[in-house]
């Protein structure tokens, strides 16, 4: 049992945290976020100059190979950092997508365009009425091709992806397929996030050729990639409760009522407390789900990880809230990081499965292993 | 003891329900509906103007001074109703806050000067209380206005200003003797918003949506004649008024129009296969703050009856705002869980989407404003429990 | 509406008070506790002689009739006293049921005898695996007469009753059998509830003459008889949650910890502020039961009476906490009466229909009403 | 980071489980499965015995005390495995109380007499620290030891003495300076419950059980050598004794141990016709418990992590201590809604009703002991968050 890092894990998690803070302060993430793109292609070339784009490319295709644990280091820092970029998206899922099923030629170009920022690929997989399999979707042999129809929802950072990696049923199961977004035969509606991010419906009627299935059955890699990729998104969650903790202490110490900081008060200290306490809570199940991710074991990875699902998803609707209301008439404006921690929060509650989707999978598993 | 309402109480509640579905115009229901506030002000102008036209102006106003004189029982029902049929808020900066405060300090011209114009939706009124620097601690307020002949120079800033954007007039609470104790040397002070020096500047939300300001005095000269009280007694306005705020405060209205909101969206929502309606944890939980809300409507009306009896709105009150509050945020939460993912969404159409979600955020607002649920807490200890 | 009392009404509650107060201490009580029967005789006859034993018997059969709203305001005199002598069970419960289905001589007989408090009587009711109906008790017409057969749970005060009134199941839906406690075919197993009162599990088997039927069918008269018990045992419960307040607060005055009355501390005021917006709300359900009981509609009656035993149960749960936990360690002592109000309450939770029970009736009849 | 057990844990874990299964005796097992207390002093006594036997009397001191000098590791995980083959607890009052103290500021006369028979089960020790009017506010104790030639003479009141009726030896904060400040004037007394002038009076708990007593000193004569460390210096002793008492305070073992029984208990329960456990509402909430209290499992295990690092206890014990808590009394009113109505039978027989319902009563304490959680709140804000 060991809760320490190595110092290569550590550096990670530092050049991320220092950039953040020097490159990325509150008033220009203001900016990207009110921009048309929703990004900055700047900031994207900065984080592949960081090498951190090839953070989840195994090293012996050229990448860093940090693996769950840098992974969740890295994404901590995103969160804390309340990037806008498709850190996650792009170099975390579909990056590891690719790595585990591409093959060949196709892999050392995607992998190479995806760890020097070239381009961004986002995995196309949530569906409407349901998160954990494609059902809408599917991909059909047709010729020598395949033939791809159907319909994903919210897909984060979609508008921004020259490569769209499209979970589908096939007849041997599930199979994940490469499509440009800008191929005829896809339609994006962009929207945007609750957390102000860029997103998009995507309706598929599209030929592809034999070569854009990536690998062959999918359905075990994408559940590896899926549950890496909501391991990392409850490390980026964790992120912002640090943030929204630490941000609410301070204030409460700044902020003086009736001749007093406010933290003095002990109803008030008696809240935070419970907030430390959720965190702390919060960052456990976190580190139990990256280890879970290390592990060989599928079923006691989707455990592990629907656990973090919730017990985060749990934290951050309460710390959340709580962040908001301590900070009184301040947290509701969107002018202290208060607000965008609360929105990113409840933003994380809803993505890649609900709080109550991962709490019912987590009864399905138990029933399961009873039976 | 009986809970029933008498039969008179019956027909109003329905001769209420009749005119409300007979003269609130579609076009505003809709927007109410969806929570779109592009015509905000509009809409509630408009909606004040009909109400007036029957004599509906101002329910909570004794008749002498144009209200309809009802008992609290009947403007219960009646906001309960228009909550119902998804009328606009009526705004109670002027109805409910400076007017009281008018009819009980103001002058004689005073009252005939302002309250018609309040009455009959002419004049927009906003509020000029929390500064930057005072939000529950109201009384360390810095905003100074000084003497010079007829006129009050004002100078300083107000914060949480809702919708000031749209008023005529704002009131104000002063600080007219810098050396006095903090309660003491506070006036009470009726503005123009069109007079020279004033200046607003917006607040984004946590929602993304502009509602309330800060407004900024510089140099700004004010009649004396808009003194309300004497001066430095504004401190007793300040409490009276806060006092009349708290009518109406359990929200049972928009409370009861918020479940059965989500009772639709949960037996139209699909979850595994079925309506989330019927998922039994979920269920569960509507289970669970319809009947929270249930009992506040008993509450609500056990105090409105002790009420009437010791005339005050006493630190019961309290109660209502905590519990409605909570009631309300607590549906207003799991109107998003009925969402689930879709919620995500925010700034994409659909009735419920935004509506839901947009509002979700908003309303955390509700215990924050109008003396926090933490003020309120201290008060039930303090005042109801003698702790 | 109105929320006020007549002046005999308030009378009735004001008696039984000043009763309690004067001849009722917590030592006084403590040593009934302790004593081999479970409760006095004398408070019984002493409530007698108050006419409290004829507070639901109508007038016509010479009882005051009270009503809902008298049995109301007694009974949380009761709570507040927390009286161990069985008022709920006998001058409450079964006189009911003999006022809604006795008749003739029988009925005189028995209301004569209950209301002089010569007898006690007790509904058997409860069975296990459920509490709305009766399932494992069957009378079978036998002869001229009937035979009883089947088994009644935790039946509270069932030790100190000449009579037991024993729902069953019937061909015609179900009836109440006049029985006596020490006939032959009678078992009692006596046992000591959580709240330290004498209750028994019984078993029947028995013949019984035809004129034990009390009136016919009996699902109705039951059903009312059965919430206006359950509005009285929530009222009851709300006398008892009103003295758990009370001393809480009475003791968070006087205890003075590193300098300061604790009742200072900002955290437990408002954990006492919380405390009482839970008695409200109980309060405010025990009231909505009780008008519900005086009207004639069964369905609301149902509704409103579950929904109170919901809500004042989980008052019941919290405040009994809560009460303990702010008394520190004295509210772990039973030399106070914080303890005593904490094992009533959790009884209040389990009887009659526990807490959950009620939900799922709620629920139940919500959809029936909605189908 | 790697939250995997070692090869070596895991093989002293199953050695601990073996151990246990082959030498816990079935008499003592069924007692404390059934939560019968009649025979308590005995079966912990020869539990005792039986560890200390296989060298497995102290895991948590050091090998030059006869301890097993394990780590923390593998004392979370003895206990674990203690707990769910319901052994009796070992008594922490000699154990993990008294003996830290003796064994930093004792002189080594004090711990070669004291400490061996702390080990082989020989003392019973028990508490004397709260008074009746210092609780929370220990430093408030009054107590009093005045110095007679070569002995104190001890006089007062102490409270919450935990079993002290099969005691020999009881550790006590005395004052012993009247007119110093609060905490300056205290000592750390260790007295023989034989001595003259001690009385024992039995406190009933909330749950009808007796387990705790009120200890009265009346001219208490007790000799200089009994003395802990200096005079005065007292309270030293007694902040190093609390950070001790914390070890393990999670009490992981005893929630997994309960939550099992639970999960149990809801499969027998027959609710509506079929088995409780199926029931989707209560099934998420045993699911929640559980996951909160796998959650609490892996921070426990960063905590020691973190300790083994920099020794002493931090103040993250407190959150230990208030999540373990509420866990485990979560899990005892769950046990308590899965027997439903047939928990009102408190007396009765059945396994698994009295222990549930006895438990949930007698686990109120677990807030309120060993500082109360309120405290322990306090310590977060203060310490971890630096309010």
């Amino acid at each position: 049992m060991d809760f320490s890092f190595t110092e290569e894990q550590q550096m990670l998690q530092d050049s991320i945290r220092r950039y953040l803070a020097s490159d990325y302060p509150l008033e220009h993430r203001a900016r990207i976020l009110a921009s048309e793109a929703g990004w900055s292609p700047e900031t994207w070339r900065a984080l592949a100059e960081l090498g951190l784009l090839a953070l989840d490319i195994d090293e012996a295709d050229g990448g860093i190979g940090a693996g769950p644990v840098g992974t969740m280091l890295v994404s901590q820092a995103t969160g804390a950092g309340l990037l806008l970029e498709p850190f996650h998206s792009s170099a975390v899922l579909a990056t590891r997508v690719v790595s585990l099923l591409a093959r060949g030629e196709q892999r050392a170009t995607l992998l190479g365009a995806l760890a020097s920022g070239e381009a961004v690929a986002v995995l196309a997989h949530d569906e409407d009425g349901g998160w954990f399999e494609p059902r809408a979707t599917t991909a059909e042999a047709d010729g020598d091709g395949w033939r791809l129809r159907g319909r994903k929802a919210r897909v984060y950072h979609a508008p921004m992806a020259r490569w769209l990696l499209v979970s589908a049923r096939t007849q041997d199961g599930s199979g994940v397929f490469l499509v440009e977004r800008e191929a005829a035969g896809v339609q994006l509606r962009p929207l945007r996030t609750v957390d102000g991010q860029r997103a998009a419906d995507i309706e598929f009627d599209l030929r592809l050729p034999a070569d854009a299935r990536l690998g062959g059955e999918a359905s075990a890699a994408l559940d590896e990639a899926l549950d890496l990729g909501l391991a990392a998104l409850c490390a980026d969650a964790l992120g912002v409760l640090d943030r929204a903790l630490a941000t609410t202490v301070q204030y409460a110490r700044d902020r003086v009522q009736f001749g007093t900081p406010i933290g003095r008060f002990q109803a008030l200290q008696h809240r935070m407390a419970d907030m430390y306490m959720q965190v702390e809570q919060a960052r456990s199940m976190t580190y139990l789900a990256t280890s879970a991710c290390e592990g060989g074991d599928p079923a006691a990875r989707r455990e592990a990880v629907s656990g973090a699902k919730v017990v985060v998803g749990q934290a951050a609707r309460r710390v959340g809230q709580e962040s908001v209301q301590l900070h009184g008439g301040m947290g509701m404006t969107d002018e202290l990081d208060v607000s965008h921690c609360f929105r990113r929060l409840l933003a994380f509650e809803l993505r890649m499965g609900t709080t109550d989707e991962h709490l019912h999978a987590l009864q399905a598993l138990a029933r399961a292993g009873a039976a | 003891m009986d809970l029933n309402f008498s039969p008179e109480e019956l027909a109003f509640r329905d001769e209420v329900r009749a005119f409300v579905a007979a003269h609130l115009p579609d076009d505003i229901q809709g927007r109410v509906r969806r929570g779109d506030e592009s015509q905000v002000a509009d809409d509630i102008r408009r909606w004040q103007k009909i109400l007036h036209a029957h004599g509906w102006g101002a329910v909570m106003w004794p008749r002498e001074f144009g209200g309809t004189g009802w008992d609290k029982t009947r403007q219960f029902l009646f906001e309960i109703e228009c909550a119902a049929a998804d009328a606009p808020i009526q705004l109670p900066f002027g109805l409910k806050m400076v007017a009281p405060v008018i009819m009980r300090y103001g002058t004689p011209e005073q009252q005939q000067r302002f309250l018609p114009r309040i009455l009959d939706g002419s004049d927009w009124w906003c509020q000029g209380y929390s500064e930057p620097g005072s939000g529950s601690d109201l009384a360390s307020l810095k905003t100074r206005a000084e003497r010079d002949g007829d006129h009050y120079v004002v100078n300083g800033q107000k914060a949480w200003n809702t919708l000031g954007q749209h008023a005529d007039w704002i009131f104000c609470l002063v600080r007219t003797d810098p050396d006095a104790k903090p309660q003491r040397g506070i006036s009470f002070l009726l503005i123009d918003m069109r007079t020279p020096g004033i200046r607003l500047q917006p607040t984004r939300l946590l929602d993304g949506t502009y509602e309330v300001n800060e407004v900024f005095f510089d140099n700004v000269r004010v009649p004396v004649g808009n003194l309300v009280g004497e001066e430095n007694a504004g401190w007793t306005c300040a409490k009276f008024l806060l006092g009349h705020e708290r009518t109406n405060i359990a929200g049972i209205g928009a409370s009861r129009r918020e479940l059965a909101r989500l009772r639709r969206m949960a037996a139209e929502a699909v979850r595994d296969g079925r309506p989330l309606a019927e998922d039994p944890v979920f269920a569960a939980r509507i289970a669970q703050v319809a009947l929270e809300l249930r009992a506040l409507e008993v509450t609500n009306l056990r105090v409105i009856f002790a009420e009437a009896r010791q005339q005050a709105p006493g630190p019961e009150a309290s109660m209502l705002k905590i519990r409605g509050t909570e009631i309300l945020q607590r549906i207003t939460e799991l109107q998003v869980e009925a969402l689930g993912a879709r919620a995500l969404e925010y700034e994409g159409d659909g009735e419920d989407v935004p509506r839901a979600v947009g509002q979700y955020m908003n309303l955390r607002k509700l215990s924050i404003y109008g003396g926090s649920n933490e003020i309120q807490r201290n008060i039930i200890a303090q005042m109801v429990l003698q702790l």
